[in-house]
């Protein structure tokens, strides 16, 4: 990835100096993770990265270069000076407390503006209004809701490029961490509280997302995808999970809440699974249904309007047409959603 | 190994041992030896409180954060009564200074039956505390005030009991001591017994102000 | 099993003692009462109460201190009191930078914990 | 007779035994991680089996009990907590090769279940810190502490006995779990609510509950006998800025347990309160908050780290003075650092919960205290480079493991100032960069100090010095295999994979994940390097006697220190030192 964002002229600057660790990170062009990255927010944390330590080389590189030269200029067969007593100076205390204040005073100021800025609950600004996500964790899967669009899916959350992201998220169990590296922050999800998280894409393509947090047998299997689409794209996957999709009703949900993955996810609901990657889609979603799984309150499904299937209409005003992005679902499945092989967009 | 040889370990008995040299409680001039082998006991004493100090404090900052954590349970307002509040805290600071006045009495008079006296009333003036705080607990169980009601009930269970636990234990510890006073007598063990646990009833008067203040005061006003 | 006897500066320091003993109980039942008193029978503001309570526990503790486990500012008290200090240091970070951290996180993710 | 039995092994039934699964489920997962569960239960058992034999056929029960058991004094009690610190450094290790070599075969698949797995990360941590570390340092501090200020023994010697009978009671009960019910997969943090009951209702959580509380309690309180023998019991002389930068260090150490055991002894508490008496504190429902546990947690979390770091510091400071035959550089510098870094360690723990979603000032106050703490940490490292520095270094076993520790350690120090940016945090929290970082700090930093300690002072301890050749051998295999199998874990922490994942599905981290594996094999022939340092060194004891013909012993440079302060000359060797 060359980068075009607003640090590239930086980055082209330090990179050079840190060769031998990129070199020690092998092939860049297929790194996953911040060190390829694909959004704003991913991409100013590497910079970071970088300038921290720069700057922090500053005093590392004295040691590990001077420390062997000492040990051989000093060897005890050597004929170097010898001073036993000397054990003080001035200047050199001086330069040891002031070099590495100074680098944490500049460090500190570049850390609270940093901060205050990469504030995952911090709105990115963009043309556009930001896509709202609600982000459910459970043992071990990510539920994702598009309370906008009235949909929801199962192990793969599909973006528009280029459009601010706005996430809630909350925990259906324990503790867990919600992390897509190539876009950026990771945030904690816990159960009865909800965290905020805006992320943005600004390539399209599919990325690794994943929960940081260890929380029990499944842990390393609750992955899901990222997919950074087009505006198109998105609109027409909206369209098609609407029409293709099967209802979140309590049935699916009491599936959902059991402990296993988007494979055991899928083998329940009765839809193909000889897939790593299961995706599940849900047509329509119980209003409210995020918050009340915050609230662990029991879902009282009759008392909850379901979004009517295929007239979203009503619900959202980005549906476009039907261009034809995504490929078909399988026909003998009619009601499942596998897009294995998308063509990138 | 070689430092034995070399080293002068013990402190120099002379020096300063009329004075006290080691703050908080002491003893007096009639006990010039205990004075000077009872410091590092009475300062380590002081080290473990100021240590389970830090242990009472998260307790009690726990219990702040935990204030919103009723859970619909009922909250201070309905769990905590005025009166035995008033009534514990005042035999608990009758207590410190009672155990004041024995700490006297072994300071200057070495005077066994005044020192007796004086603890004796501490005991009971302790016991009396456990008591009414035990009636006050069995009230807020009948009304529905258990710990596993809600997080604040568990933080408040977890804060005032802890007290409550302390004060039984140096009210055992108080015990211990009487026999031991009556089987060996005033010696150099019993006597630092007697500060150490001075100590630790003061102490344990302090924490109770927190407690009344910060847990029964607020939570009523 | 008779009481030593004291000598005359001993007796006058017993007396000093003594005395500073009732004048630390008077006290603390005072800073006892005080906020006692005010919750029950005073109709006045929560915060400026608060305070008062807060204010009145800091005094008795060091009342408590003071009177009751002789901490003064003398040289050979020293060691204790900076011991003292200290640990109040210690909790003040701790506690404090716990109050900070959770009424923050309350305030971002769980306002229903808010008191 | 059922009731009897229940109110005896309670939850514990038939299938806490280890192959008890593997005798009704043959599949092959689960008979090669019952066949390795059994050999670990087999090798506590036997292990167990053989030391009794052994002491019975050298008839050494009553010496045993009479000189080292029941004795206070503070050499012996240093000496058995070293003896637990290795035992339990051999299992830890053990576990992570596991560990490594699953991740090395991991890439969708592997020899270890989760769960096992799980228990290996968690037993490991809870090792590593609890039961190797911590009795390490206290056991090295319990022997030289006392001799450095020239006092008899520690202020209290019972309460040392209790200390150390609490450390070996949390010990047994980690080894006691190989053979009864496995242990908790929570992680050494434990975090709730996933070990709150509801998730978690087996015995595992409560025997890292039981085992953390008594090493807590026991480092409590050996935190205060080293805080009063080193305020109270000082040689007429020996002046607080006179005393040697170890004991300077022992009473930092010593100061942190004491304040910064209190939070975990708190958490641990309530999370048990949690499980056994139904209260919610940090459970998902009624109330409870999770949040203040990984608070409490970390209040004690951070201090701990310099609880472990400080001793080697001093230990370093020493080794450094003396194999460079010349004074420290900046004592009074070195003195000041640590208590900076000290009083700091207390101001910095929400760097451990960066992620948990509160405000950036609270994040960005927190990293910027954090970094605080580099500026005394540079100070030290630069003081002993000029220590070194116009000196006459001879390469001794000490200064190798020393050497390492100041290269490694600036590079562990590096990425720390990383983790402590908050922006970038959110990028690499609890990521194998995480697990690298502590790992450059506490391999480097306090392993090597330990073992560096263990041959500087093994000679006054013992009266034999340790083989060198050996002894030269495990140094480089640690430095060696401590960078082939860490920094891989860097580049794994920034590609995003996630610290205790038993596998992955990323074809790009498997180079690194063998290259790691590899590296753990490596520091596994370190630890046979050291064990058989240990036997030769034992073998050819009566070579390498130092007691010729020298009536003080083996001259450290605390103690020269001390023999200075108290106006002895001093003869030969010892002399030399002096200057």
């Amino acid at each position: 990835m060359t980068g075009q964002g607003k640090h590239s002229l930086q980055r082209n600057r330090l990179y050079p100096l840190f060769a031998s660790l990129i070199l020690l990170s092998g092939c860049r062009a297929d790194m996953p993770g911040f060190m390829n990255p694909q959004g704003p927010i991913a991409q100013a944390q590497r910079h970071h990265f970088w300038v921290i330590i720069a700057l922090v080389m500053i005093v590392v590189i004295p040691v590990i270069i001077q420390t062997p030269l000492i040990l051989w200029r000093y060897r005890y067969r050597g004929h170097a000076v010898y001073r036993p007593k000397w054990d003080m100076s001035r200047w050199l205390d001086i330069i040891m407390w002031a070099v590495p204040i100074l680098i944490v005073a500049i460090l500190g100021v570049y850390i609270w503006r940093q901060t205050h800025e990469l504030d995952p609950y911090r709105p990115i600004a963009g043309d556009q209004p930001p896509l709202e996500v609600q982000v459910v964790g459970y043992d071990w899967k990510w539920l994702f809701i598009y309370p906008e669009q009235g949909i929801a899916t199962l192990g793969q959350l599909v973006v528009p490029v280029d459009r601010p992201i706005s996430f809630e998220l909350t925990s259906a169990t324990v503790l867990q961490s919600f992390f897509i590296p190539a876009l950026g922050s990771q945030i904690d999800v816990m159960n009865r509280m909800v965290t905020r998280l805006h992320l943005e894409a600004d390539h399209p393509g599919r990325f690794e997302g994943k929960n940081m947090q260890y929380n029990g047998e499944g842990f390393h299997r609750q992955r899901f995808v990222t997919r950074a689409v087009d505006d198109d794209a998105f609109n027409d996957f909206v369209q098609r999970t609407r029409e293709q999709g099967q209802p979140l009703d309590r049935d699916a949900y009491a599936i959902i809440a059991q402990k296993g993955d988007n494979r055991d996810v899928a083998r329940e609901l009765g839809l193909n699974t000889d897939d790593t990657d299961a995706v599940i889609r849900f047509s329509t979603v119980p209003d409210g249904l995020f918050h009340t799984i915050m609230a662990g309150s029991p879902i009282d499904w009759s008392a909850m309007t379901i979004t009517p299937p295929q007239q979203g209409t009503t619900r959202t005003s980005v549906i476009g047409g039907p261009s034809d992005n995504d490929t078909a679902p399988s026909s003998d499945h009619p009601s499942s959603s596998h897009d294995r092989k998308e063509a990138q967009p | 190994m070689s430092q034995n040889n070399v080293i002068p370990i013990e402190h120099n008995a002379t020096q300063d041992a009329q004075k006290t040299r080691h703050p908080g409680l002491n003893l007096g001039p009639a006990h010039a030896h205990e004075e000077d082998t009872r410091e590092e006991m009475v300062f380590g004493f002081w080290v473990f409180m100021m240590s389970d100090l830090i242990i009472f404090g998260l307790l009690f900052a726990t219990y702040v954060t935990m204030l919103g954590g009723t859970a619909g349970g009922p909250g201070p307002s309905e769990l905590f009564e005025m009166k035995s509040a008033f009534i514990e805290t005042m035999l608990l600071l009758a207590s410190s200074f009672t155990f004041g006045m024995a700490s006297l009495a072994l300071k200057y008079r070495e005077d066994r039956t005044r020192l007796v006296f004086w603890l004796v009333v501490t005991l009971l003036l302790g016991v009396a505390f456990l008591f009414f705080e035990l009636k006050d607990f069995h009230t807020m169980f009948d009304n529905g005030g258990v710990p596993s009601r809600s997080g604040y009930l568990s933080a408040f269970f977890s804060l005032v009991p802890l007290h409550g636990l302390h004060v039984t234990g140096a009210c055992i510890w108080l015990v211990a001591l009487l026999g031991q006073l009556a089987v060996y007598g005033l010696d150099a063990p019993v006597k630092t017994g007697i500060l150490r646990l001075a100590i630790l009833w003061h102490f344990l008067d302090i924490v109770w102000i927190g407690i009344f203040s910060l847990v029964y005061l607020g939570g009523l006003s | 099993m008779s009481a030593r006897r004291l000598n005359e500066h001993e007796a006058r320091e017993c007396k000093t003692e003594q005395r500073s003993y009732v004048w630390g109980f008077a006290l603390a039942l005072v800073l006892t009462l005080i906020p006692f008193a005010l919750v029950a029978f005073a109709d006045i503001e929560r915060l400026t109460l608060w305070v008062t309570i807060g204010a009145c526990a800091l005094l008795q503790v060091v009342v408590h201190l003071r009177f009751f486990m002789h901490i003064t500012l003398d040289k050979n008290k020293r060691e204790d009191l900076l011991l003292i200090l200290f640990t109040v240091l210690i909790l003040v970070i701790l506690c404090g930078g716990t109050l900070w951290i959770l009424f923050d996180l309350y305030q971002r993710m769980l306002p229903n914990m808010m008191p | 007779m059922s009731d009897a039995m229940s109110s005896i092994f309670g939850r514990l039934g038939w299938d806490a035994l280890p192959f008890w699964s593997m005798l009704h489920d043959h599949s092959p997962m689960t008979l090669i991680n019952g066949v390795i569960a059994t050999g670990a239960a087999g090798m506590v058992v036997l292990g167990a089996l053989a030391a009794i034999v052994l002491v019975s056929w050298l008839g050494k029960w009553k010496y045993l009990w009479s000189e080292w058991l029941t004795s206070p004094d503070h050499k012996k009690i240093g000496i058995m907590f070293i003896v637990i610190a290795l035992v339990m450094l051999a299992r830890a290790i053990i576990e992570a090769v596991f560990m490594r070599a699953q991740q090395a075969v991991g890439l969708d698949g592997g020899f270890l279940t989760a769960e096992h797995f799980g228990e290996l990360f968690t037993t490991h941590g809870t090792i590593m810190v609890f039961f190797m570390a911590m009795p390490f340092l206290t056991g090295i501090i319990n022997y030289v502490m006392p001799l450095q200020i020239g006092a008899r023994d520690l202020s209290f010697p019972v309460l040392n006995q209790v200390s150390l009978g609490l450390t070996a009671a949390g010990a047994a009960l980690v080894m006691i779990s190989l053979v009864l019910a496995p242990f908790s997969t929570g992680g050494w943090t434990g975090y709730p609510p996933f070990t709150e009951l509801s998730y978690n209702p087996g015995a595992g959580v409560d025997y890292w509950i039981w085992a953390v509380t008594l090493s807590t309690l026991s480092s409590t309180l050996t935190g205060i006998n080293f805080a009063v023998t080193i305020f109270k019991k000082r040689a007429p002389g020996m002046k607080l800025f006179r005393m040697p930068l170890f004991t300077w260090t022992a009473l930092c150490t010593a100061i942190l347990m004491i304040f910064g055991m209190p939070p975990l002894t708190v958490a641990t508490g309530l999370l048990a309160l949690d499980r056994y008496l139904d209260f919610h504190m940090f459970t998902t429902d009624l109330g409870g908050n999770m949040m203040n546990y990984v608070n409490l947690f970390w209040a004690f979390g951070h201090p701990e780290v310099y609880i472990l770091i400080l001793p080697p510091f001093g230990i370093f400071s020493e080794v450094f003075a003396t194999f460079s035959g010349k004074r420290i550089y900046g004592y009074k510098i070195l003195v000041i650092a640590t208590m900076c870094i000290a009083v700091l360690s207390f101001t910095v723990w929400l760097h451990h919960f960066f992620t948990m979603g509160q405000s950036a000032h609270i994040n960005a106050a927190f990293g910027i205290a954090t970094m605080l703490i580099g500026i005394p940490t540079g100070v030290k490292v630069y003081d002993w480079m000029l220590t070194m520095y116009r000196g006459r270094i001879r390469l001794s076993v000490p200064m190798v493991y020393a050497i390492g520790f100041i290269m490694l350690f600036v590079l562990g120090g590096m990425t720390g100032i990383i983790l402590a940016t908050p922006s970038v945090d959110y990028q690499i929290h609890n990521s194998l960069f995480l697990v690298a970082h502590f790992h450059n700090m506490l391999i480097p930093g306090l392993l090597f100090g330990m073992l560096s300690a263990t041959n500087f002072w093994f000679p006054k301890a013992f009266g034999f010095r340790l083989e060198e050749r050996w002894g030269y051998r495990a140094a480089f295999c640690w430095i060696i295999g401590f960078m082939l199998a860490f920094f891989p874990l860097y580049v794994l922490g920034l590609m995003g994979m996630p610290r205790r994942s038993v596998a992955y599905f990323e074809p790009q981290y498997l180079p690194w994940t063998i290259m790691a594996g590899i590296g753990a094999l490596v520091i596994l022939c370190a630890l046979l390097c050291l064990l058989l340092q240990l036997w030769v060194s034992i073998r050819d004891r009566h070579a390498n006697n130092v007691f010729v013909g020298d009536p003080l012993g083996w001259p450290d440079a605390g103690m020269v220190g001390l023999l200075t302060a108290a106006g002895i000359q001093l003869p030969g060797a010892a002399r030399d030192l002096q200057h």
